[in-house]
C-alpha cells in the first residue's frame, strides 16, 4: 500500500509543479480532472464524452494553448473510468482531487454520476464545468462550483410537447384532449426527463394514461408496447438512453404500432437511423445540439465544421454528447483566459460570469450554474436524416404530425 | 404394567413401490438394553430414521415418553431425549475431538444466552474422561476429520454419552471397531446402561456382541418383524437361522 | 386495476402477451439447457452462461458485417462458443470439477467479468442489433405482431431441446455424459474418459448459448453487459425444472417468459423483475414447506 | 513466538494503524474509510458463510436496507421524506444543522443495523431452512428483488436515488465517517472473536460441519442460523447507514442493493482471506481492496479483466484462503496451536 501511494504520490507531485503558478518558465499545463464512464451501461456515452473533451485539448493545444496572465498554457486531463456507477465517481473525484492534486474537474457522464461528484466537488471548492449532466435536481441544491454548459432535463422534451399541443388540431383533438404514453427508464436523469414532461402535460391539460419505467437492463418493451398499442395514445415518448432509443425504434416498427406522434431522446448516440432505417422515420428526437445549427465560435468554427473535424478524427458524426462536451473545454479555456490565473476561486469566479458564444450555442450561466442561453432543438427524422423542426427559429421544415400509418408507407 | 419407553406400533414406510417396512411394532422398557437384528436390507435403518423423524412413516404410530413423536422433526425428538447414532459415522470434521465433545454437552434445555456462556470445568473433564475411555485422549485436539474410521466411530459414541439422552439407538457400533476394543465398548455399552440409566436400542450384526449384550432381541426379515425374544430364543430360532443363510 | 380491466376488456392484449413471452421464454429455455447439463453433469453452476449469449450475439454481428446472413450466425455461433467452451475446460474449469460448488460459483464469475469487459474493450458497449431480414406475421387485424425471427427462435429451442434428448440418449458421447452424471467414480471405472466427457458437456453448454445469443441479437439486441438476465433466469428456470428434465426446462422456460410479460404490463415494467425474483423466492419457498411436512429439508 | 503474543500485536499494530490513520495517510482518509467497511462486509459474510456454511448471495440486501433506513431516519427526523426525494434531496430548502446532522446519524445508523437485523430475522425464518445452493439461490432472488423494488418505491426517491443529508460546512465528514469506519470495524471483529470463543461459535461450526449430525444431538439448528444471520445483518445495516453517508448518493441498484458488485465482493474477500477463519476476512479486505484499488488505477479499460482472472486464480488454486494456505503449509506456525486448544477447553460447560 505505502509504496503504491508514494508512486502515486510523486506523480501527483510532479503534476502540481507543472500546473503551479510558482513555475517560472513560459510553459506551464493546466491539468483538468474527469471520471468518466469507459465501461458499463454508460461506457458509449462516456467515450464520447472523452473524445469530445480530447478533441478540445487537441485544437486549443495546437493553436498554443490558452492565454493565462503572461503564460501560456496547455491544457491536460486526468481520467478515470467511473464504471459508469455512482459510488465509484464519487470515490475518483475525490482522489482526482486530494491525491492527484486537480484544481478544475470536468464532468462525468449522466446526471446520477454527477450528481455524486457535485457534493465533492462543492466540499474541496473545486470548480466542476459539466456537460452531461442534465438533471434539473443538481440546480436546486445551491451549489457554487458547479456549471452546465447543456439545457436541463426538464427542456428535453418541452418541445415535443408543445408541438403536440400545436399540431392538436391536425390529430383532430383539442391541446387537453392529447393523451400521452410514457415508457422512461428508471434512473434520475431519465426520471428528470420525464417530471419535465409531467409539468408540460399538466400545463395543457394532457393525460397521460401509460407510465411504465423501464428497467436498467431491459431490451425488451413489447408488453409496454402492447399496452400502448390497446390504449392508443397520440404521443408516446420513450427515454433510455441510447438502449431504450433503439429498442423502441425496433419494436415499434416491427409491431406496427400507430401512435401520431413518437418523441424519443439518445436517437443519434443509439444510431437509429443507421441501424433501422425506414423504422426509424417520423420519429421525434430531443437533442442538445445539431451539426446543422448556425452556431461558431473562433476555436472550431461553425457547428459543422467541428462536426466534420471530429468525424475526420473519430470516424463518427459527434453526437451532441461529443459536442457539448467540446464545449465545457471551451468554457474553461475562457475563464482561465479572463480569470488571468489558475486559482480555482478566481477560475470559479470567471465562469460564473461567462458570457461566450461557441460551436455548440450560447452559453450564459445563472446564479445556480445552468446554462441559459441555449435552449433545446427537436429533430425529426425524414427521408433517413435528422432535420430539425423545432423551435422555430432553427427549424429546417415543418415537423410531420401525424405520421403516417405503417400500412400507409412504402 | 407401566407404560413402555419406546412403543412402536404397526409403522409402514415405502419407498416408492418397495416396501422397507411392514407393520413393524417393537416395545422397549426403560432401562433395557433391546438388539435389532436382520439380515442386510431387512429395513433395520429405515426403521430407525423413522423413529428418530428422518422422514414421514405410511402408517403406525411412534410413542416416546408417552408422547406421539410420529410427526416430529429430528431435532425435537433429539431434544426429548432420544439420539442416534450413524451407521456411517458422523461427526464434525473440521473441528478438534474435544471441540466435537464440548458441543455435544447436553443442550436440551439451553437457550440462545446460556450458549454464550462459556466455562464449565465439569464439562470439560466429562469431555476428557469419556475420550479417554474409548482411547482417544492422545488424540484429543485432533481434527476429527483427520481420525481413521474406527476411531470416528468411537467419537461419535462418545459424543453421544455426553449427551446424556434418555435413549440412545446405535446403528452398528462396533462395525468397523478393532476387534480388540470390541469387548471394552459393551462393557461401556453396559455401563451406560447401569451406571447413566441410558436405555439402548442396538443394531448389530455380530452376533457375539449383541447376545452378550442385549436381554431382549428382535429380528426383521425383508421389512417385516420375524421373531422376538431373548437370546436364547433368539439363537435357537430356525426362522432367523434361516433368514440368515438365505440373505448370504 | 386499470391494466388488468385492459386485459379483461381487450382478450387479444393476452394472445400477444402470451406470445411474446413465448418467445423470450424459448431463448432462456434454450440457455436454462446448457446451464441443466453443466449443472447435473459437472455440479458446476456456470455463471459465466449469459456472456455465452453475448458472445454468440457478438459473432453473429461479425457474421453479418462479412456480408453474410445473419441467419447462418446460428450456426457459426454455436460451432466457435463450442470450440471456446472446450479450451474455457482445458484451461480453468477442469480444475474446479471436483471442488465445492461455491468455488465454481466464483471461477465462473470471474470468468464472466473477464469477457465482458473484453468485449466492452472490442467491440464498444454500443446497443447492437442484427436485422435477420425475416419479416413479421400480422394477426387478427394487426392487433398481434408476430416477428419470423422469434418463431423461428421458438421452434429451434424445441428442436434443439428434442436433438440434445435424441443425443444424450442415443449416442455413445451422450450416454457416457449420462453415465457419468449418475456416478462419475464407477463411470471412470467403466473406461469412460470423464475428463473428455466433461469437456464435452461443458463446450455443448457453450454451443447452446452461442445459439441463444445469435438469435437474440437478432430479435432483441446485445451489448457487452446484456449476459447477467440470462444467467439469472437460466438458474431460475433450472431450479423450477430441476436437473436431467429437458422438458421441464422448456415449461418452466415459456413459463417464465409469460409470467414476465404479464407482469410487466400488470405491475408496470419497473416492478417485471422485482417479480419475478419474488417468484422465485417463493416458489422455493413453497416447495420448503412441502418437504417439511415430510419432515425434509430442501437442499 | 508465542502465538497469543503474536495476536495480541497484531490487533495492536491494526489499532494503531485505524486509530493514527488520518495522520498516516491523510490523503487517502476516505478510502481507509471504505477499507474499514470492507472488512466489516468480508467478516460478517463470514459470518454465515464461513463459520455456519451457509453460502449467502444476499447478504447486500441488509447492506441496502441499513443504507436506505439510515438515510431515511436521517432525514425524517427533521424532514417530511417523501417530499425530499421529491425535491430529489438536498439544496436549498433541506439543509441540516450541526446538531441535526449528528444527532440523525447517532439515531440513523442504528435503526439502519436493527432494520436490517429485523430483515434478517425474518427473512431467515423463512428461507435459512433451505439448505445448501437452494439458499444461495433464494438469497441471489432476494438480492435483485430488492433492488427492483427499491427502484419502484417512489417513498426513497425509486429509480431517482436519495441524496443523504449535507452535512453543514463546518463538520469534517472525511475524518467523521473514517472514524465511524474504524470504530464499526473495530467493534465488529471484537464481537466476533468473542462469539467466535463461545458455545455459540461451536454451534454454527457444528452446522458447517454436519447439520444433520448437529440437528439429531438436538441442537437448535435453524434458531441458531437464524440469530448468526440477523448478528451478521445488524453490522452490515450499520456499514451500509456509513457507506451511504460517505458516499453521499444512494442509487438503489448501482449503490444500495449492488449485488453484481458489493455482493460478490465481499465472499471473494472472505474466501481470499480464508473462510472460516477470523483474521481471513480482515486479510482478505486488505489485499482485494487495495489489489482492485491498484486496478482501477493502472490497468484503467482492463480492471475488470484483471480482477476477473485474479478471481479465477483465487478460487482456483487458493481455494482454501490466504489463511488456510499458511496453515496448511506451516501448521506448526499457524495451524491450531497448543494454547488454543487449552483455550477451546475454556468453551465447554453447558
Amino acid at each position: 500500500m505505502i509504496r503504491f501511494h508514494k508512486g502515486l504520490l510523486a506523480a501527483t507531485a510532479a503534476l502540481a509543479l507543472a500546473a503551479g503558478a510558482s513555475a517560472a518558465s513560459a510553459e506551464c499545463v493546466i491539468t483538468m480532472g474527469a471520471a468518466v464512464s469507459l465501461t458499463g451501461k454508460y461506457s458509449t456515452n462516456g467515450t464520447h464524452t472523452k473524445n469530445g473533451y480530447n478533441l478540445a485539448l487537441k485544437v486549443i493545444n495546437d493553436k498554443g494553448g490558452v492565454k493565462v496572465g503572461d503564460k501560456t498554457c496547455k491544457l491536460a486531463v486526468k481520467y478515470y473510468d467511473d464504471e459508469s456507477t455512482p459510488a465509484r465517481g464519487a470515490e475518483l473525484a475525490e482522489r482526482l482531487i486530494k491525491q492527484d492534486g486537480v484544481k478544475f474537474m470536468l464532468g462525468p457522464y449522466s446526471s446520477g454520476l454527477t450528481k455524486a461528484i457535485a457534493p465533492v466537488t462543492e466540499k474541496y471548492k473545486v470548480p466542476m464545468v459539466e456537460a452531461n449532466g442534465a438533471s434539473r435536481s443538481l440546480f436546486t441544491k445551491g451549489y457554487k462550483y458547479l456549471f452546465a454548459v447543456l439545457s436541463t432535463s426538464e427542456q428535453y422534451l418541452a418541445s415535443a410537447v408543445a408541438l403536440a399541443a400545436e399540431n392538436a388540431e391536425k390529430m383532430g383533438k383539442k391541446p387537453n384532449q392529447i393523451t400521452l404514453a410514457l415508457a422512461i427508464e428508471n434512473d434520475p436523469f431519465s426520471q428528470d426527463i420525464r417530471a419535465g414532461v409531467m409539468d408540460d402535460a399538466k400545463k395543457y391539460g394532457m393525460k397521460i394514461v401509460v407510465d411504465d419505467k423501464l428497467p436498467k437492463e431491459l431490451n425488451d418493451m413489447t408488453s409496454t408496447l402492447t399496452k400502448v398499442r390497446a390504449l392508443r395514445p397520440d404521443v408516446l415518448v420513450v427515454s433510455g438512453h441510447a438502449k431504450g432509443a433503439a429498442t423502441a425504434t425496433r419494436q415499434i416498427a416491427e409491431m406496427k404500432i400507430d401512435i401520431p406522434m413518437v418523441a424519443m431522446t439518445h436517437c443519434d448516440s443509439a444510431k437509429i437511423i443507421k441501424k433501422f432505417g425506414k423504422a426509424a422515420e417520423y420519429t421525434l428526437c430531443a437533442s442538445q445540439w445539431a451539426p446543422t445549427l448556425k452556431y461558431s465560435d473562433e476555436v472550431f468554427g461553425s457547428a459543422m465544421d467541428f462536426a466534420k473535424l471530429f468525424e475526420k478524427t473519430y470516424g463518427y458524426m459527434p453526437p451532441y454528447q461529443a459536442a457539448e462536451s467540446a464545449a465545457a473545454v471551451l468554457v474553461y479555456a475562457d475563464a482561465f483566459q479572463r480569470a488571468g490565473s489558475t486559482d480555482p476561486q478566481k477560475v470559479r469566479d470567471a465562469l460564473a460570469a461567462t458570457d461566450l458564444m461557441t460551436f455548440y450555442g450560447k452559453v450564459k450561466f445563472d446564479e445556480t450554474g445552468k446554462n441559459i442561453a441555449k435552449p433545446m432543438v427537436l429533430y425529426q427524422v425524414l427521408n433517413g436524416k435528422y432535420v430539425v423542426v423545432a423551435p422555430s427559429k432553427w427549424a429546417e421544415a415543418q415537423a410531420v404530425i401525424p405520421r403516417p400509418k405503417w400500412s400507409e408507407r412504402k | 404394567m407401566t407404560q413402555p419407553l419406546l412403543d412402536v406400533c404397526n409403522v409402514s414406510k415405502a419407498f416408492g413401490g418397495v416396501i422397507a417396512n411392514r407393520n413393524i411394532s417393537l416395545k422397549v422398557n426403560r432401562g433395557q438394553i433391546v438388539g435389532l437384528i436382520g439380515p442386510n436390507g431387512s429395513g433395520k435403518t429405515t426403521l430407525f430414521n423413522s423413529i428418530v423423524g428422518y422422514h414421514p412413516i405410511d402408517d403406525g404410530e411412534i410413542w416416546f415418553k408417552g408422547e406421539e413423536i410420529s410427526r416430529y422433526r429430528v431435532g425435537r425428538i433429539a431434544r426429548l431425549g432420544l439420539l442416534r447414532t450413524f451407521q456411517q459415522t458422523r461427526i464434525y470434521g473440521r473441528m478438534t475431538c474435544m471441540e466435537n465433545m464440548l458441543i455435544s454437552l447436553p443442550e436440551r434445555e439451553s437457550s440462545f444466552l446460556d450458549l454464550l456462556k462459556s466455562r464449565h470445568s465439569a464439562g470439560i473433564q466429562r469431555a476428557k474422561d469419556l475420550l479417554e475411555f474409548v482411547g482417544l485422549y492422545s488424540k484429543r485436539y485432533h481434527y476429527a476429520g483427520d481420525l481413521s474410521f474406527g476411531q470416528q466411530k468411537l467419537l461419535e459414541f462418545a459424543m453421544a454419552l455426553i449427551n446424556e439422552p434418555e435413549m440412545l439407538l446405535l446403528d452398528e457400533p462396533t462395525a468397523g471397531i478393532n476387534p480388540t476394543l470390541i469387548n471394552g465398548l459393551i462393557d461401556r455399552l453396559k455401563r451406560a446402561n447401569e451406571e447413566l440409566g441410558i436405555t439402548l436400542l442396538v443394531i448389530e450384526h455380530n452376533m457375539r456382541v449383541i447376545m452378550n449384550l442385549a436381554e431382549h432381541i428382535y429380528c426383521l426379515a425383508h421389512g417385516e418383524m420375524l421373531a422376538e425374544g431373548s437370546p436364547e430364543e433368539i439363537r435357537n430360532d430356525q426362522r432367523v437361522i434361516d433368514a440368515y443363510l438365505g440373505a448370504h | 386495476m386499470d391494466n388488468l380491466n385492459l386485459l379483461i376488456q381487450a382478450p387479444i392484449l393476452n394472445v400477444q402477451l402470451l406470445l411474446d413471452g413465448l418467445w423470450i421464454g424459448a431463448i432462456f429455455a434454450l440457455a436454462a439447457f446448457g446451464m441443466a447439463l453443466v449443472w447435473g453433469v459437472m455440479n458446476i453452476i456456470n455463471v459465466a452462461q449469459g456472456e455465452f449469449v453475448m458472445l454468440g450475439g457478438f459473432i453473429t454481428l461479425m457474421v453479418m458485417e462479412a456480408g453474410l446472413s445473419p441467419l447462418l450466425g446460428i450456426p457459426a455461433a454455436a460451432i466457435v462458443l463450442f470450440v471456446l467452451g472446450w479450451l474455457l475446460y482445458r484451461v480453468i474449469i477442469w480444475r474446479i470439477v471436483d471442488a465445492d460448488m461455491f468455488i465454481s460459483l466464483l471461477a465462473t464469475f470471474g470468468i464472466s467479468i473477464m469477457m465482458q469487459q473484453l468485449m466492452n474493450e472490442i467491440f464498444g458497449s454500443d446497443v447492437r442489433t442484427a436485422e435477420s431480414g425475416l419479416g413479421m406475421f400480422y394477426l387478427f387485424d394487426n392487433m398481434v405482431t408476430v416477428s419470423q425471427i422469434k418463431v423461428l427462435a421458438f421452434v429451434l429451442a424445441f428442436a434443439i431441446g428434442l436433438a440434445l434428448w435424441l443425443f444424450l440418449k442415443r449416442s455413445r458421447l451422450g450416454q457416457a455424459i449420462r453415465a457419468t452424471s449418475q456416478n462419475p467414480r464407477a463411470a471412470r471405472i467403466l473406461g469412460i474418459d470423464t475428463d473428455r466427457v466433461y469437456a464435452a458437456t461443458y463446450a455443448i453448454n457453450a454451443a447452446l448459448c452461442g445459439a441463444a445469443g445469435a438469435l437474440v441479437v437478432m430479435a432483441y439486441s446485445i451489448h457487452p453487459y446484456v449476459g447477467l438476465p440470462y444467467t439469472v433466469r437460466s438458474f431460475m428456470i433450472v431450479i423450477m425444472a430441476g436437473l436431467g428434465n429437458l422438458g421441464g426446462v422448456i415449461a418452466a422456460g415459456l413459463g417464465l417468459g409469460a409470467a414476465e410479460q404479464f407482469a410487466g404490463f400488470l405491475l408496470g415494467a419497473e416492478y417485471q423483475l422485482a417479480f419475478v425474483f419474488l417468484l422465485l423466492v417463493v416458489v422455493l419457498v413453497w416447495r420448503q414447506m412441502v418437504l417439511a411436512r415430510r419432515r425434509q429439508y430442501l437442499k | 513466538m508465542n502465538r497469543r503474543l503474536a495476536n495480541v500485536i497484531a490487533i495492536l499494530a491494526l489499532g494503531v494503524i485505524g486509530i493514527l490513520g488520518p495522520w498516516l495517510f491523510p490523503a487517502h482518509l476516505s478510502q481507509f474509510s471504505k477499507l474499514w467497511l470492507f472488512i466489516v462486509l468480508a467478516l460478517t459474510w463470514d459470518l454465515l458463510g464461513g463459520q455456519t456454511g451457509y453460502n449467502s448471495f444476499g447478504n447486500v440486501v441488509f447492506f441496502g436496507i441499513g443504507m436506505y433506513a439510515a438515510a431515511v431516519t436521517q432525514v425524517g427526523l427533521y424532514y417530511p421524506v417523501a417530499a425530499y426525494t421529491a425535491a430529489k434531496g438536498g439544496g436549498t430548502e433541506f439543509v441540516f444543522d450541526v446538531a441535526q446532522f449528528y444527532t440523525g446519524l447517532a439515531v440513523g445508523l442504528p435503526v439502519g443495523g436493527i432494520m436490517a437485523a429485523l430483515a434478517a430475522a425474518a427473512l431467515g425464518m423463512v428461507i435459512l431452512g433451505m439448505r445448501g445452493h437452494y439458499f444461495a439461490i433464494a438469497t441471489l432472488g432476494l438480492a435483485i428483488a430488492a433492488g427492483e423494488l427499491a427502484a419502484g418505491w417512489e417513498y426513497i426517491g425509486a429509480g431517482s436515488g436519495m441524496v443523504t443529508p449535507t452535512p453543514p460546512d463546518t463538520i469534517d465528514t472525511t475524518l467523521l465517517f473514517y472514524y465511524l469506519s474504524f470504530a464499526l470495524a473495530a467493534v465488529t471483529f471484537g464481537f466476533l472473536a468473542w462469539l467466535y470463543s463461545t458455545r455459540f461459535g461451536l454451534a454454527i461450526n457444528a452446522i458447517r460441519d454436519d447439520e444433520d449430525k448437529a440437528e439429531a444431538m438436538g441442537h437448535h439448528t435453524t434458531r441458531n442460523k437464524v440469530i448468526t444471520w440477523t448478528i451478521s445483518a445488524f453490522f452490515l445495516g450499520i456499514a451500509g447507514g456509513i457507506f451511504g453517508n460517505l458516499s453521499k448518493f444512494i442509487d438503489p441498484i448501482d449503490v444500495a442493493f449492488n449485488g453484481a458488485e458489493v455482493g460478490v465482493w465481499m465472499i471473494l474477500m472472505a474466501i481470499l482471506g480464508g473462510k472460516g477463519t477470523l483474521w481471513g476476512p480482515v486479510i482478505g479486505a486488505a489485499v482485494f481492496y487495495v489489489t482492485k484499488e491498484l486496478f482501477w488505477t493502472y490497468l484503467l479499460g482492463w480492471q475488470r479483466v484483471a480482477l476477473g482472472a485474479l478471481i479465477v486464480i483465487i478460487v482456483v488454486f487458493f481455494p482454501q484462503g490466504i489463511v488456510g494456505w499458511l496453515k496448511e503449509r506451516w501448521p506448526e506456525r499457524f495451524g491450531p496451536s497448543k494454547e488454543e486448544m487449552e483455550a477451546a477447553d475454556a468453551k465447554g460447560g453447558a
